[in-house]
C-alpha cells in the first residue's frame, strides 16, 4: 500500500492532454514498484538461495531491519517536508540510547529511561527545527548538530561504555509478541503509525503539501515552521526509539557505536523511492527499503560472497534502483 | 529602407502547442535586412513564444525556417547563436549571483577560453557605455542592480554579441524615460549596421518611434506584415484587439453591498507612494498595469506576502495586521497568484488534495481528516467551478492550464473568504476556460465577496470587473467604473501613458 | 632550507646508547595511538600517562580517530614540529598500513611498539615491542574452548557435527583487523581439529553493535545444523553475540558454549554464565607495561633477542636496569565467573586492571 | 577602496572566523607557532584541502558529490597497486586523477542526462566505490613493496613539502579556471541560475560533466597523493572526509544553493577547519573536541549568515519607509481619480 498516491481512476480524461497508457502504467509502477520489487526479490531468494526461505532466516533479516528501518521511518518525514535528510542522526541515537542506559540504571526504572530519552531526543530535534524552520539549510544545521552531539557523548562518557547495571533493560529487546521480538514489532508499527498518520491526519497532510510546494504552501497558510517542528519531532522519536533498542538489546552503548547508521538510514529513504526534493514519501517505501538493503546483503552472505563483495553489491543495487525510480517517477508525471 | 532589401529570415507554419493549448498555429513571418520590426499583439498572443522559437528555448512542432537563403534548424541556444540570432529575453537571462562583466560574456561563442579580468571590464564598460550605464561599475554582482540596470544589461548583452538578427522581448517594460531612449538609439544604430532588429513591446509610440514595419499577433496567428507609416496609433490598437468576445463576460455586479476591504495609506516596498482603496462586497475591482507599474505589489501587500511598512488595512469595518499569510488567511483574505505553478498549486497532489488545503480542519475531527467529508466538500466545489468530479484523485500537475487555474482559484471557495485577490486569472488558459474562470470569479463576487483582479490584459479587466484602476510607474493613475471605460482609452492609459503624460 | 628525508628504505633505526638509569629527567615519550572515545585504549592511556611520571617522563598523547591516514599525519606534523622525543610509543591505527610512519619515527628516535603484532616489513624500525599479544590470546582462548569441551564431554553432553563432533562458529574482527588474524589462526592452530568449523563471520565494526549484526545474521543459517560453540574474538563482541543467540530462541551458556577472547565490554553475560569464559587484556598493564619497557630501553640501550610472555603475577614486578626482550607480552589468564571476583594480578583486582 | 571592500565583504566573515580561530587556538596551545605551525596546516591540504577543492566545484554548479571520499579511497588503494607494478611515482598519479576524472565525468552525465539529483545518484555511488575499493584491495590493508615512493613526498622544503606543493597548484589551478575561464564561469552560471544561463547559451550538459569530472579527479589525486605519501591504503580510509569536505567548504563560505564562492573560499575554509584541528591535536586534545568545534563554527556561520541577511532586510524596509513616508495618499476609491500630472 503506499499512501501518497491515490489510484488512478479509469475514467478518460477529456481536457488533459492525452493520459498515455505507457504513462499511466509508468505511474502505477512507480507507485508500486518497492513492494513489487521486495516481492520479486524475495520469491528470486528463495528460488535460488538455500536457506533464504527459512523462518529464521526471514526473521533475522527482520531483526537486523529493524534498528536501521526505525530511524529511516522517522527520517522519511524529514524528507517528506521538504528539508532534505538530517546527518546527525547516527550521533542522535547514541545519544538515546545513551542517555536510556544512564538513566535507567540510575533510577532504577526502564519506564523513566526510555522517557527521558525521548525527551531529550524531541529536545535536541526542536532546536534544529527551529532553525531550519526559520529557512536555514537543513544538511547544514543537522552535520552541525550531529558533530556537536557527537563530541558531546564523547566527552561525557569519557569513552566508558555505559550500561544500565542491573536493571532489566533487555526486556524492551528480547520480549516477543507473535513469535516476534520487539523492536521487529515497533518497526512494523511506527512503519504503520507514521504512515496512517501521514496519510490521515491534518498535520500530515499538510507536511506533504509543504514538501511538495513550499511556496504555494506559504500562499496558502501552511506554516513551515510547524511542519518542521512536526517533521523533526518524527525523526526525534525514530532516533529515540532506535537508540533505545538498540541500547536495550545489548545493554549498552558507547560514543563510537553505529559508524554506519547515517549513511544506512539515507540509503534506506532514498531505495525507498522518497522524492528528494518534498512531497513523496511514504513510510511502508521507506520501510521496505531498508528490508530491501537488508535482504540483499543477507541473500550474498548466503550465496557466500565476502563482505566487500557484498558492499559493492549492495551500492550497485542502490544506484540502479534509485535511477530506475527516478525514471519511474519521470515517465508517470510527465 | 526599400521594398527591395532581401529578407534576412522567413519562417512558415510555425506551430506551437502546449498541451491542447496552441500558443502559434501556422505562424508566419519575415524579417528584412537592416530593419527595425515591430512585434504587437496582446498578453497571450504567442509573440514570447515565436521569440523562444527563435532562440533555441523551445522547440517547434512544425515549420521552416530560412535565414539570407538558407534553410535553417534551430535545436537550441547554441545553434540559434550559431545561426546569428541574439535575443533579449522577457523573463530567464542574467544569473543573479555573477557580475556584470560576466553576464555580458556568458554563453557568448566568441568570447575567448581564457579571459582577463582585467580586459573583460574594460570591454565591459565600452559596452555598458553603450546602453548609458557607463557608470556602473562591471564588476558588481547583478542582485544588486534594479530592476532597470538588470534590462539594460540584458542588451548590453545583446550588443557585445555580433549578430546577424537581435530580438527584443519586451526590453523597455521596466524601464524610464530616458533609459527607454538609450534602448532605442542603440536598436536603431544596430539596425543602421545592417542588422535585422526584431521588438516585442507593449509600448505603442516606440513603435511609431523606431519600427520600420510591425507584425501583428492575435491569439496564436500572426498578419502579414504593415508599413508603420500607413499607421496610426489607433489603427495599430484596432488591429491588436480585433477579435470577436461574444458572451465571455457574464454580466457585471447587480447589487453591491457594504465596503469589505479598505486600505489607508497602504505602503509597501515597491510603491512610489501610498495607496488608499475600497472594494465592496459583490463588487469586482480590476486593476491593470504594465510589469513594474505597482499592481503586483500591490495584491501581495494586501496578501500580506509582502510586507506593509505603513498604513491601515480594514476588513468588514474591522482593522487587521497583517503580519504573514496565515494571519491574513485568518482575517478572511483569499489569494491566488498569478504564476500558479509557483505558488498557486501543489502540481504533485491531487486535485481533492489541493482543492481541501485551505480548510482541511473543516473536514477533521481532533486532527483526523474525515476521507467522507472532505470527498463530498471537493466534489461539491469541483461541481461549481466546471472541474471535472470524476479525476478527483489526479495529480494536478497534469491538469490543462485552465483547470489547473479552476482549482487555484475554486480552493479559496471553501473557506468563504471576505476578499479575493486573483493575479492573472486567464493566463495560459484557452478560451474556453476563461469564460468558465469569469463566471465562477462572478458568482464568488455575487456570493457576497469583494474581489480585486489584477490583469495586464486590458480585454479581461474591462469586461470582467466592476470598476478599473489603472497604474503607472508604482502608483494609481486613474480609477473609474467600468462602463466608463473605453479598450482603446485603457490600453492607451496603460500602454501610451508617456504621451497622455507628456 | 631544504631538507629531506633519507632516500633510502632500509636505513636503520636511531641508535640510543643506554642512559643507565631508568630515570626520565623530564624527557618526552610521545604516544601516537587511537582514541581514547574507546574504554580500552582510554584505560590505557591514563595507566601509561601515570606510570610515565612516576619515572619522571614527560607523556604526550596524539590520538587518531581509528584511521591510519591521520594517524600518519599526526606523525609528520610531529616530525615537522621539531620536538625532541626519548622514545615514541606507538601504537598503529592499522599495523598493516603503519610502517611507513614507523619508519619514519625510527629515524628520530627508538619506536616502541604496542598494540598488534609487528608486521613483518617493520621489524627493522621497530626498536622494541610490548603489549598485548593477538596470538596468545587466540591460544588461551583455545585451550579454554578444549578445557569446556572436556567439562562438558565428561558431564555427558552430546554434539551436533559430524562424527558427534562439536559444531563452532567463529565470529571474528573486522575484516582486514590484524589482531582478528591472529586471534583466529591462533585458535585454529591451538584447537586443530577438534571442533567442526561452521563459518567465521567478520564484524562490521568491534563492539557489541558489530557482533549482533554478524551473529544474528548467520547464526539461523545454522540453527538447522545446531550450533554448539561460539568463539567471540572478544567479550564486548559475544555480549552482542549472546543477544542473537537469545532471539534465535538459543540459551547461551546451555544450549551453546560462547567463548570469547579479551575480557573487553560489560560483563554481565560472563558473570552470569552465558559467556563461558574470557581472557584477560587489561589495558592498566598495557599501558605499564609499554612505559616500562620504554624506560628499560632508555636505560640500557639494547634488547635481549626473543620474546617473553608475562607470567600472572599477583603483585608488580619490580622495574630493573636490564635490556628489555625484544618482544614483551601481556599474561593472558582465562576469566571466568568463577575467578572474576579473586583474579588478581599486579596488585590489582579484575575491576581496577579494566 | 571599492576593490578592499569587495574583498572584505567576500571573505570578511571568513577572515574574521579564521582571525578568531588562531587566537584561541593560541590560547590552548601557546607553542603552536611558526614554521612548524604552518607546515601542519599546509600538509592537511592534502587530502581535506583538494577534496573540499571538488566537493566546492560540484556545491558552486549547484550539486554536490557525496561519492567523492569514497572515490580517494578507490584511487589510494589503486594507486599503491600501481605502483607495486613498476610504475613511477608522477605517471601513478596521472593515472589515478584521470581515472578519477573519468568516473566523475560518467556521474556528471548522468545526473545530467537522467535529470536525477546527484544527491540521490551519488549516495549510491558512494556505497557502491566504497564496495569496489574492499575488492581492490581485499578487504585488507595494503602497502607498497618499496616504501621509498613515499620519501618523494616527504621531503620539506621549508613549509612546504610536495604534496602541500601539488595543492596548493590545484588550488590555484582550478581557481584560474573557475574565475578566467570559459567553462569555469559555465560552472558558476549553472549554479547561479541554471535556467538563466541556458537561455544565455551555456551548454547544461558538458558543464555539468566538467564539475563532476573535477570533483572525481581532485577525489582521485587526494587519494592517491595521500596514501602515496603514507604507503599504505585500507578499505576504510578517507571515510570522515566527505563530512570534514563539506564542513570545510561551508566554514570557506561556498554557498550550496550554487554559484558563490572560489578557491580563495576553499582555502580560508581547509586553513580555518584545519588550524582548529592541527592546533588542538598538537596539545593532546581529542580528535572529537576538534570535531565538536567544528560543529559549533558551522552553526555560527549559518548563524552569521542568516543575521546579516536579517539585518539587510531590516535595513531596507526602513530605507523604503524612509523614502515614501510623507508622500500624500493617491486614492483608488474616487470614481473621478487625481491624475498627477508632471
Ligand atoms: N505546516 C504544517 N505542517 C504540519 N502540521 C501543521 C502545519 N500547520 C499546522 N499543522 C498542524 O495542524 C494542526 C492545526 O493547527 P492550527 O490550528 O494552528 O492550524 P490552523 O491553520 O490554524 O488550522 P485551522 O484550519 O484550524 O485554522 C496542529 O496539529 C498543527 O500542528
Ligand atoms: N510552457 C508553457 N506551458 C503552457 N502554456 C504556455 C507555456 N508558455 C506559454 N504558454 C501559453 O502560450 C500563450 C502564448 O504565450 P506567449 O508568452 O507567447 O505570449 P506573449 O504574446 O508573449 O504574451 P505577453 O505579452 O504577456 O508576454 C499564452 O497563453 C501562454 O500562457
Ligand atoms: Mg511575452
Ligand atoms: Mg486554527
Amino acid at each position: 500500500m503506499t499512501t501518497t498516491a491515490p489510484p488512478p481512476t479509469s475514467t478518460p480524461a477529456p481536457r488533459t492532454a492525452a493520459d498515455t497508457w505507457q504513462r499511466k502504467t509508468a505511474r502505477i509502477v512507480a507507485d508500486y514498484a518497492m513492494p513489487l520489487l521486495v516481492l520479486f526479490v524475495l520469491v528470486l531468494a528463495s528460488v535460488t538461495t538455500d536457506g533464504f526461505a527459512d523462518g529464521a532466516n526471514l526473521r533475522a533479516i527482520l531483526i537486523s531491519t529493524a534498528i536501521t528501518g526505525i530511524a529511516a521511518v522517522g527520517m522519511t518525514a524529514i524528507t517528506l517536508t521538504g528539508n532534505l535528510f538530517s546527518l546527525g542522526i547516527g550521533s542522535t541515537v547514541v545519544l538515546c540510547g545513551i542517555v536510556f542506559l544512564a538513566v535507567a540504571g540510575a533510577t532504577g526504572s526502564v519506564l523513566v529511561g526510555v522517557l527521558v530519552a525521548v525527551g531529550a531526543s524531541l529536545l535536541l530535534g526542536l532546536a534544529q527545527a527551529l532553525i531550519v524552520g526559520a529557512g536555514l539549510n537543513p544538511v547544514i544545521t543537522t552535520l552541525a548538530f550531529g558533530a556537536i552531539v557527537y563530541g558531546c557523548v564523547a566527552v561525557g562518557t569519557g569513552g566508558e561504555v555505559v550500561t544500565a547495571g542491573s536493571v532489566p533493560v533487555t526486556r524492551l529487546a528480547t520480549a516477543s509478541v507473535l513469535g516476534l521480538p520487539l523492536p521487529v514489532i515497533i518497526f512494523i508499527a511506527m512503519t504503520a503509525l507514521v504512515s496512517f498518520l501521514t496519510a490521515r491526519t491534518v498535520t500530515g497532510r499538510r507536511m506533504r503539501l509543504l514538501g511538495e510546494n513550499r511556496a504555494t504552501a506559504g500562499t496558502s497558510g501552511i506554516s513551515a515552521m510547524k511542519g518542521t517542528v512536526v517533521a523533526f519531532a518524527s525523526l526525534s522519536v525514530g532516533a529515540a526509539l532506535a537508540g533505545i533498542l538498540s541500547a536495550a538489546q545489548l545493554r549498552q552503548m558507547q560514543a563510537n557505536d553505529l559508524p554506519n547508521l547515517t549513511l544506512d538510514v539515507i540509503a534506506a529513504v532514498l531505495v525507498g523511492g522518497a522524492a528528494i526534493n518534498g512531497g513523496e514519501a511514504s513510510a511502508v517505501r521507506t520501510a521496505l527499503g531498508a528490508l530491501l538493503i537488508v535482504i540483499l546483503g543477507n541473500v550474498m552472505l548466503l550465496q557466500g560472497l565476502a563482505p566487500g563483495e557484498r558492499l559493492f553489491g549492495v551500492g550497485a543495487v542502490v544506484v540502479v534502483l534509485v535511477v530506475l525510480l527516478h525514471l519511474l517517477r519521470k515517465a508517470g508525471a510527465r | 529602407m526599400s521594398t527591395a532589401t532581401p529578407l534576412r529570415l522567413s519562417a512558415e507554419g510555425i506551430t506551437k502547442t502546449y498541451g491542447a493549448f496552441a500558443a502559434l498555429s501556422d505562424v508566419a513571418f519575415e524579417l528584412r535586412a537592416g530593419e527595425v520590426m515591430a512585434l504587437l499583439g496582446e498578453n497571450g498572443a504567442g509573440k514570447s513564444t515565436i521569440v523562444k522559437i527563435l532562440s533555441g528555448l523551445v522547440t517547434a512542432d512544425t515549420g521552416t525556417l530560412t535565414i539570407d537563403g538558407e534553410t535553417v534548424t534551430i535545436t537550441g541556444v547554441a545553434s540559434s547563436q550559431a545561426a546569428g540570432i541574439a535575443v533579449v529575453q522577457q523573463e530567464y537571462s542574467t544569473v543573479r549571483t555573477m557580475t556584470v562583466a560576466e553576464n555580458l560574456f556568458l554563453g557568448q561563442r566568441s568570447a575567448p577560453w581564457l579571459w582577463r579580468p582585467g580586459r573583460l571590464v574594460a570591454r565591459s564598460r565600452e559596452i555598458l557605455a553603450r546602453v548609458g550605464l557607463q557608470d556602473l561599475d562591471p564588476r558588481t554582482r547583478v542582485e544588486e542592480l534594479s530592476v532597470a540596470e538588470m534590462q539594460l544589461l540584458e542588451i548590453a548583452r545583446v550588443l557585445a554579441r555580433d549578430a546577424r538578427i537581435i530580438i527584443f522581448d519586451e526590453p523597455t517594460a521596466a524601464l524610464s524615460d530616458a533609459e527607454i531612449v538609450r534602448v532605442l538609439e542603440a536598436a536603431r544604430r544596430l539596425a543602421s549596421e545592417g542588422r535585422s532588429i526584431v521588438y516585442v513591446t507593449h509600448r505603442l509610440g516606440e513603435v511609431f518611434e523606431i519600427a520600420d514595419r510591425v507584425t501583428i499577433f492575435r491569439n496564436g496567428r500572426s498578419s502579414p506584415p504593415l508599413e508603420v507609416a500607413d499607421l496610426d496609433v489607433d489603427g495599430v490598437v484596432a488591429r491588436m484587439i480585433g477579435r470577436e468576445l461574444g458572451d465571455l463576460y457574464p454580466p457585471r455586479s447587480s447589487s453591491m453591498g457594504e465596503v469589505a476591504l479598505e486600505a489607508r495609506g497602504l505602503l509597501a516596498p515597491g510603491f512610489r507612494a501610498p495607496v488608499d482603496l475600497q472594494v465592496r462586497r459583490g463588487e469586482i475591482l480590476g486593476i491593470t498595469g504594465q510589469l513594474g507599474s505597482g499592481t503586483a505589489e500591490l495584491v501581495e501587500a494586501l496578501a500580506s506576502i509582502r510586507p506593509v511598512i505603513d498604513g491601515s488595512l480594514h476588513i468588514g469595518g474591522r482593522q487587521v495586521q497583517l503580519r504573514n499569510r496565515r494571519a491574513g488567511i485568518a482575517a478572511g483574505i483569499a489569494y491566488c497568484s498569478a504564476d500558479r505553478k509557483r505558488d498557486g498549486i501543489f502540481a504533485g497532489a491531487s486535485i481533492r488534495q489541493n482543492l481541501s488545503s485551505p480548510w482541511l480542519s473543516a473536514v477533521s475531527r481532533a486532527g483526523f481528516i474525515r476521507t467522507g467529508p472532505e470527498a463530498d466538500a471537493t466534489k461539491t466545489l469541483a461541481g461549481e467551478f466546471a472541474v471535472d468530479t470524476n479525476r478527483l484523485g489526479t495529480k494536478v500537475g497534469s491538469l490543462s492550464g485552465g483547470n489547473q487555474q479552476k482549482v487555484a482559484v475554486g480552493k479559496w471557495s471553501g473557506i468563504h473568504p471576505d476578499v479575493l485577490l486573483v493575479e492573472e486569472p486567464t493566463r495560459g488558459v484557452d478560451v474556453g476556460a476563461r469564460a468558465d474562470m469569469y463566471a465562477t470569479l462572478r458568482a464568488l463576487a455575487e456570493s457576497g465577496m469583494a474581489i480585486v483582479v489584477s490583469s495586464s490584459d486590458t480585454n479581461e479587466v474591462l469586461g470582467l470587473s466592476d470598476t478599473v484602476a489603472t497604474f503607472y510607474h508604482g502608483r494609481p493613475t486613474a480609477v473609474r467604473p467600468a462602463t466608463e471605460w473605453t479598450e482603446h482609452d485603457l490600453v492607451r492609459e496603460v500602454m501610451h501613458r508617456e504621451e497622455i503624460l507628456a | 632550507a631544504c631538507s629531506s628525508g633519507s632516500g633510502s628504505s632500509n636505513s636503520s633505526a636511531a641508535e640510543v646508547s643506554g642512559s643507565g638509569t631508568l630515570e626520565g629527567d623530564g624527557a618526552l615519550l610521545q604516544v601516537f595511538m587511537p582514541s581514547t572515545s574507546n574504554v580500552y585504549l582510554k584505560a590505557a592511556a591514563e595507566s601509561l600517562t601515570a606510570q610515565g611520571e612516576d619515572l619522571g617522563y614527560e607523556v604526550q598523547i596524539v590520538e587518531n580517530d581509528f584511521d591510519q591516514t591521520e594517524q600518519d599525519q599526526q606523525v609528520q606534523e610531529f616530525l615537522a614540529s621539531g620536538q625532541e622525543a626519548a622514545a615514541f610509543l606507538f601504537w598503529p591505527a592499522s599495523a598493516a598500513a603503519a610502517t611507513n610512519s614507523i619508519r619514519q619515527l625510527s629515524r628520530v628516535a627508538p619506536v616502541i611498539q604496542w598494540n598488534q603484532a609487528i608486521q613483518p616489513d617493520a621489524e627493522d624500525f621497530v626498536a622494541a615491542y610490548a603489549g598485548v599479544s593477538d596470538t596468545g590470546i587466540g591460544i588461551e582462548a583455545g585451550d579454554n574452548a578444549l578445557a569446556a569441551l572436556q567439562e562438558a564431554e565428561a558431564a555427558g553432553k552430546t554434539y551436533n557435527g559430524p562424527d558427534g563432533k562439536p559444531n563452532l562458529l567463529e565470529i571474528r574482527f573486522t575484516e582486514g583487523y590484524a589482531a582478528g588474524d591472529d586471534r583466529e589462526s591462533a585458535f585454529a592452530e591451538e584447537t586443530g581439529d577438534a571442533f567442526n568449523v561452521l563459518a567465521v563471520e567478520p564484524t562490521p565494526t568491534v563492539d557489541a553493535q558489530g557482533g549482533f549484526a554478524a551473529a544474528s545474521q548467520v547464526i539461523p543459517q545454522y540453527l538447522d545444523q545446531g550450533i554448539d560453540f561460539i568463539y567471540a574474538h572478544s567479550n564486548d563482541v559475544a555480549n552482542g553475540v549472546v543477544q542473537a543467540l537469545e532471539q534465535n530462541g538459543l540459551q547461551p551458556g546451555v544450549d551453546v558454549t560462547v567463548i570469547t577472547g579479551t575480557s573487553s565490554g560489560d560483563l554481565t553475560n560472563l558473570r552470569s554464565g552465558k559467556i563461558y569464559s574470557a581472557v584477560l587484556q587489561s589495558p592498566v598493564i598495557e599501558g605499564q607495561l609499554v612505559v616500562r619497557t620504554a624506560a628499560q630501553y632508555l636505560a640500557t640501550g639494547e634488547t635481549q633477542d626473543g620474546d617473553y610472555t608475562l607470567p600472572v603475577d599477583e603483585t608488580t614486578p619490580e622495574l630493573t636496569v636490564e635490556a628489555p626482550y625484544r618482544e614483551t607480552f601481556m599474561m593472558n589468564p582465562q576469566v571466568t565467573a568463577a575467578n572474576i571476583d579473586t583474579l588478581r594480578v599486579w596488585d590489582k583486582t579484575f575491576a581496577e586492571l579494566n | 577602496m571599492n576593490r578592499l571592500a569587495d574583498v572584505s565583504r567576500t571573505y570578511g566573515l571568513q577572515g574574521a572566523i579564521l582571525a578568531l580561530v588562531i587566537v584561541a587556538v593560541l590560547v590552548v596551545a601557546p607553542d603552536f607557532v611558526g614554521q612548524p605551525a604552518a607546515f601542519s596546516v599546509l600538509e592537511r591540504l592534502v587530502p581535506l584541502g583538494i577534496i573540499t577543492a571538488g566537493i566546492a566545484v560540484t556545491m558552486i554548479v549547484g550539486e554536490l558529490d557525496l561519492s567523492i571520499a569514497s572515490v580517494a579511497a578507490l584511487s589510494g588503494a589503486t594507486a599503491i597497486l600501481l605502483s607495486n607494478s613498476g610504475l613511477g611515482l608522477v605517471p601513478v598519479l596521472l593515472v589515478a586523477t584521470a581515472a578519477g576524472a573519468a568516473v566523475g565525468a560518467l556521474q556528471g552525465w548522468a545526473v545530467a542526462r537522467l535529470g536525477i539529483s546527484s544527491l540521490v545518484l551519488t549516495v549510491g555511488t558512494l556505497i557502491l566505490f566504497r564496495g569496489a575499493t574492499s575488492l581492490v584491495t581485499g578487504g585488507v590493508p595494503i602497502t607498497p613493496d618499496d616504501y621509498g615512493v613515499s620519501d618523494q613526498l616527504l621531503m620539506r622544503y621549508g613549509v612546504l613539502s610536495p604534496t602541500s606543493i601539488t595543492a596548493l597548484l590545484v588550488l590555484v589551478v582550478l581557481g584560474v579556471f573557475l574565475s578566467r575561464t570559459r567553462p569555469g564561469m559555465a560552472l558558476y552560471a549553472v549554479g547561479g541560475g541554471r535556467n538563466e544561463a541556458v537561455a544565455a547559451g551555456v551548454p547544461l550538459r558538458p558543464t555539468l560533466v566538467i564539475a563532476f569530472a573535477i570533483s572525481g579527479g581532485c577525489g582521485a589525486l587526494a587519494g592517491a597523493l595521500s596514501s602515496l605519501r603514507s604507503a599504505s591504503a585500507t578499505p576504510d580510509g578517507f571515510t570522515n572526509m566527505l563530512l570534514l569536505g563539506v564542513a570545510a567548504a561551508l566554514v570557506g563560505g561556498i554557498s550550496l544553493a550554487g554559484g558563490r564562492g572560489g578557491m580563495v573560499n576553499v582555502l580560508l575554509g581547509v586553513v580555518i577547519t584545519s588550524t582548529l584541528a592541527a592546533g588542538l591535536s598538537s596539545v593532546g586534545f581529542k580528535a572529537f573536541v576538534a570535531e565538536l568545534f567544528t560543529g559549533v563554527l558551522l552553526l555560527a556561520v549559518i548563524g552569521a549568515d542568516a543575521a546579516v541577511r536579517w539585518i539587510s532586510r531590516r535595513r531596507y524596509l526602513a530605507e523604503q519607509r524612509r523614502q515614501l513616508s510623507g508622500l500624500s495618499a493617491i486614492d483608488l476609491t474616487a470614481a473621478e481619480p487625481e491624475v498627477s500630472r508632471r
